[in-house]
């Protein structure tokens, strides 16, 4: 399956970006990496031109807050994205915030898994559960 | 009007900035309290009291100055200033809507102190009210207008350098720029200098803290303090962050602080004064709070050790978000306690670990001066551009991301794929002795994938 | 029937001891599993995991039961069983109404475990669950009961000895019967020691924890070592606790090492094995519990310069009361962890204070031996009578008390007056050399108070 | 004046013990000192026999509760002690306990003065000023 995946804007912590890039390909993903200090838009694009069926958003320094408002109204503008599994996991607040607060609040943005500093391996299970529940008829 | 002047011009013309009264800012810098100035307390105090200073920058004014009530408290030797990261990418309308809504609702909507913003007539009285030197901590590529704020503000240490602030900070602000914009700031600190104490410069080691070897780092420290005393800088401190191995941090001290005394002198500045700085540690923190506070405790015996001038410390909350104030003050509290009951510490000399990573220095050095350029910052930006300098993790489009480092079983960063990276040959293979690379590729990938969460 | 056996019978008439069953007994250590003996862990570990060991007792089966459960959560490596103070002084009717009054109320009503009333067939039980090595702590001068009922128990570490409990432990307890004591309990252990692995023997380095000279710690650690070694003890621990300055403890660490060898081998016990044990620091702690958690870090980062096989916990309550479990199993989680991250440690060596050192116990050690006396327990006990060996604070009425020890400007403990220790002319002036003695005498008694609380 | 003082009990903890016999001294008392592990009938004899006016008890390991019980009782078995000021400091707990709870009880069986966990410069500042005010008409 094709990943899009990188860190969202003005963010440029690169290192779990980088684990995350080995990690999806070991675990048999076609990566398109797009690295850090990456914008809504570009995601979209890249998700549209590579035919991506997940995108896997990044955000640690406490920015995701203010993208995340942005989702739904910029992915309304692209056709064909209803089936993407989207998921962002990172460090979701600025300062310290409780994940039961903070997922519902992003599932709300449209993310359909919300990871809020958890471990990647724990994340990525999860991300490959989900696929196989939805493609278990 | 000189060069300087006219950009200096050019950068004021911002709607969001003080007017500047440039006179009374020469009067002000000239009169000002010598304490204010971190290069007359590293002349002052006793060698051996390390100057302990904490991170931390809050959107408003109220909440700044309670962070420094807190900090006097705690005892701190030298204020931060931490710049939120709109100023750093110089968008100061965004800044000023943050801040007034920061200011508004109580709720911080930036993650720094918005130095232009708040305007240097306002700052100075927080700063002057302290009477304790203040460092600017930014990230900024560039730092122009910055700098003219922060030090008519009072700020007289100002972090940061056209490497240091880009190849961990950014993806793709054009380097050369950089190198140029700060170019503007040693000229502004040198010529303040002249007035009362030196500005002091400081260089930003750490990098992106993830398994930096320690001839990458010192190469970077020694470029930018020679960029900075070029332009007539007199007081630098050049730094480093925790490695992870005691004997790495001990040797990574000894051996920078010989080499920035000798290429100070072979440019004839000896007569700048060179400081060391130690950041306790700058990689991934555990999450666990009061392992936290162990790490944290750990580099300041290791700083102790290697004989740092100041330390920079971390707060048990790293892992987890923005530090509170307490957590902050607490730290800066702890950490001089335990300077206060570390004692007879032994004087730790490792010859051959400090001859290969001297002679590694030397050599990327020297293909750096060996580059055709007419100027040193030229030479730099060439060498970056081509890989003899390359910085693990950086996410910069420029860095070639070309060498691989491990750790070895104590622990020391070793360079076990040089890139283009001139590390001499004996200095290589004595780099790889001392790792185990008999292992598969998919084994050394989990072990660098390890070595990134060691303190974890 | 021989002597032991006789006084064996002695000692157990007494209401409040179990019945024993010497037969089974044999039996249990002689099965008991490896994992209880510290002995078999020293062998197994690789040389570079120092053990873990806390501190604690309470009175009640229960809460130590529930302690013991906290610090398998938190990754022990050795369990305490501390006793209470009753026990200690073989009161035993007062500690069965204290653990009786403990286990109604749910107040504690003893300062530890009450294990001769418990008994050993109980308190095997609860040893046997964790299936992990308990050292005993106690102080006890008459400890013959106390160990008999230790061993029953699956407890194959027992501390203390002759010296170390009595002279920072009693006023007035006669000094000649504690050395025949103990003489019994080495011999139970040493006769033990053959049926499975052997019983670890180790003795209490930090004695006054106030201004002891290393000089004296370690002239003690090797007599009641070569006490042990006499009769039969195949495994022995020398300890000693944090000095105060860093190099003074790498110092003596290594001088302890290598005496202990020698001595051992001087004596024919070349076969048995010793091992070093460091205390974190023991004299006056910090009320601050942030503060008191850094030094305990210090003490870690220390214990593992000086290259110990175990350390000894203390914990943020230290100066506030006995600790809850809670923060006993702190400390050790932290320990632990610092361990872990702490990487890449130096070879200290400072081969002048090693020398000095050396020559000091050398000397004294020397004025034991060359004491008229036809036994070792006697030679050392007519030395501390004579002043020979003087331990500074000791509240016992035997000990000389001349002897004046001071901190030098790097918190080394040097000794200022010599008393009866026969500390050799040139080792002297070099003390003496280190420190400030020009001062007049009220000021040498204010620095001594303030040398107490250094750490605070 | 004349201070008799020492550490109660079994207890052993002698550093505070030579501290206070050095501050006495200092402040211009004169000092019997009994030492550590003393009983309470030797305190009582040594206060008669010297005529101090002051008895001064440390106890540091925390049994001083244990005794306090029994400092009224012993007391009153002997004559001419009613103006004898009476303090007491160290750890007057096993474990830890608050001031507020511990000086009140100490006061009922029969101290003057007591400092838990009390520096022992201000505990002798308050037993000068104590001294003061009583002999102040
Ligand atoms: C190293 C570091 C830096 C380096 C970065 C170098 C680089 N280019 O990568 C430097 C020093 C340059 C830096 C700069 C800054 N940093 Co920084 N940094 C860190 C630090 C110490 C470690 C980050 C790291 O590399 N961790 C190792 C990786 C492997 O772990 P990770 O990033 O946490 O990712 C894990 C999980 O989150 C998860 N994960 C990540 N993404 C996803 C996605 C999914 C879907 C899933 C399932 C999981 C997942 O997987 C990873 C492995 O388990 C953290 C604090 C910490 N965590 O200890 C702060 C931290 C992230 N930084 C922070 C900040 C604020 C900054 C700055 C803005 C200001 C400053 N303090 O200097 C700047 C500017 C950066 C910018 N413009 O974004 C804050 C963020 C605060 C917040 N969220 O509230 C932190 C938490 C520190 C703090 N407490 O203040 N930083
Ligand atoms: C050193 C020490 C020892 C040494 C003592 C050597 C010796 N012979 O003196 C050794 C290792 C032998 C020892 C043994 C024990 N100790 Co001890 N020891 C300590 C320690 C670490 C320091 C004490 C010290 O010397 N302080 C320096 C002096 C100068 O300070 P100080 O004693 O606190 O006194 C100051 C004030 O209290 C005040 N003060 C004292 N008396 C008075 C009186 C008045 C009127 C005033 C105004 C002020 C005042 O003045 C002093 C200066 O400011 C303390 C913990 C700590 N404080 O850090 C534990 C501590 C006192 N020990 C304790 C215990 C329980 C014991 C043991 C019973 C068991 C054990 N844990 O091993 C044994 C047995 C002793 C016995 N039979 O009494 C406990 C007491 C617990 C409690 N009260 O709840 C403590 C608090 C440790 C703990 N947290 O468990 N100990």
């Amino acid at each position: 399956m094709k990943v899009v995946t990188g860190v969202v804007g003005n963010d440029i912590h690169v290192v779990a970006n980088r684990l995350i890039d080995l990690s999806l390909r070991a675990r048999g993903f076609e990566v398109f990496n797009l690295g850090v200090n990456t914008y809504l838009e570009e995601f979209f694009d890249a998700v549209v031109e590579t035919g991506a069926e997940i995108l896997l958003i990044s955000s640690l320094n406490g920015e995701a807050e203010g993208w995340g408002r942005e989702v739904k109204a910029l992915k309304a503008q692209y056709k064909n994205l209803d089936d993407l599994i989207m998921m962002i996991g990172g460090n979701l607040v600025v300062g310290s915030g409780k994940a039961e607060d903070i997922v519902p609040r992003y599932k709300k943005y449209g993310f359909d898994l919300v990871c809020h500093q958890v471990d990647l391996n724990t994340g990525l299970d999860t991300l490959e559960a989900f696929i196989q529940e939805r493609n278990t008829p | 009007m000189s060069l300087l002047q006219e950009e200096r011009k050019i950068i004021l013309n911002n709607e969001f900035v003080d007017t500047f009264d440039f006179a009374e800012v020469k009067e002000f810098v000239t009169n000002a309290s010598k304490d204010l100035f971190i290069s007359h307390h590293f002349k002052q105090k006793a060698k051996d009291k390390m100057l302990v200073q904490p991170r931390g920058g809050f959107p408003t004014y109220k909440k700044q100055f309670a962070l420094y009530e807190f900090f006097v408290e705690a005892n701190v030797d030298v204020l931060p200033l931490t710049i939120d990261s709109n100023t750093r990418l110089n968008d100061y309308a965004t800044a000023s809507k943050m801040l007034r809504l920061s200011e508004a609702n109580d709720v911080d909507m930036l993650n720094g102190y918005p130095l232009v913003n708040h305007g240097y007539r306002t700052t100075r009285k927080m700063i002057t009210h302290f009477n304790k030197p203040v460092s600017l901590r930014h990230g900024t590529p560039d730092a122009r207008l910055l700098i003219e704020t922060a030090i008519a503000s009072g700020i007289f240490e100002i972090e940061g350098g056209p490497i240091t602030y880009l190849l961990p900070y950014s993806k793709n602000f054009p380097l050369d720029k950089a190198f140029l914009y700060w170019k503007y700031v040693e000229r502004v600190c040198a010529n303040y200098s002249t007035l009362n104490e030196p500005i002091n410069r400081e260089s930003f080691g750490p990098l992106t803290a993830t398994l930096v070897p320690p001839a990458i780092t010192i190469v970077i420290q020694l470029l930018e303090m020679l960029l900075s005393l070029e332009e007539g800088v007199k007081s630098f401190s050049v730094s480093f962050a925790q490695n992870g191995s005691m004997t790495q941090d001990i040797v990574t001290g000894a051996v920078l602080k010989k080499l920035a005394k000798y290429y100070a002198e072979q440019i004839d500045c000896a007569d700048a004064a060179i400081h060391l700085v130690y950041h306790q540690w700058m990689g991934a923190f555990p999450t666990n709070r009061d392992y936290a506070e162990q790490l944290i405790n750990i580099s300041t015996v290791i700083a102790s050790m290697v004989g740092a001038d100041k330390i920079i410390t971390k707060t048990r909350e790293e892992a987890v978000g923005i530090p509170t104030k307490e957590a902050n003050a607490k730290t800066v509290a702890n950490t001089q306690y335990t300077l206060r009951i570390l004692n007879g510490l032994p004087n730790v000399v490792d010859e051959e670990e400090e001859e290969i990573l001297t002679l590694e220095v030397q050599a990327i050095m020297q293909a750096v001066f060996n580059d055709a350029a007419d100027t040193l910052w030229r030479k730099v930006f060439n060498s970056i551009k081509n890989g003899i300098i390359d910085v693990p993790f950086s996410p910069h489009i420029i860095n070639h991301n070309e060498m691989i480092t491990v750790r070895d079983a104590k622990k020391n960063i070793r360079i076990i794929k040089r890139g283009n990276v001139p590390i001499p040959d004996r200095c290589y293979a004595y780099e790889k002795a001392q790792c185990d690379l008999t292992k598969d590729t998919t084994s050394i990938v989990n072990d660098i994938i390890h070595d990134i969460g060691i303190m974890q």
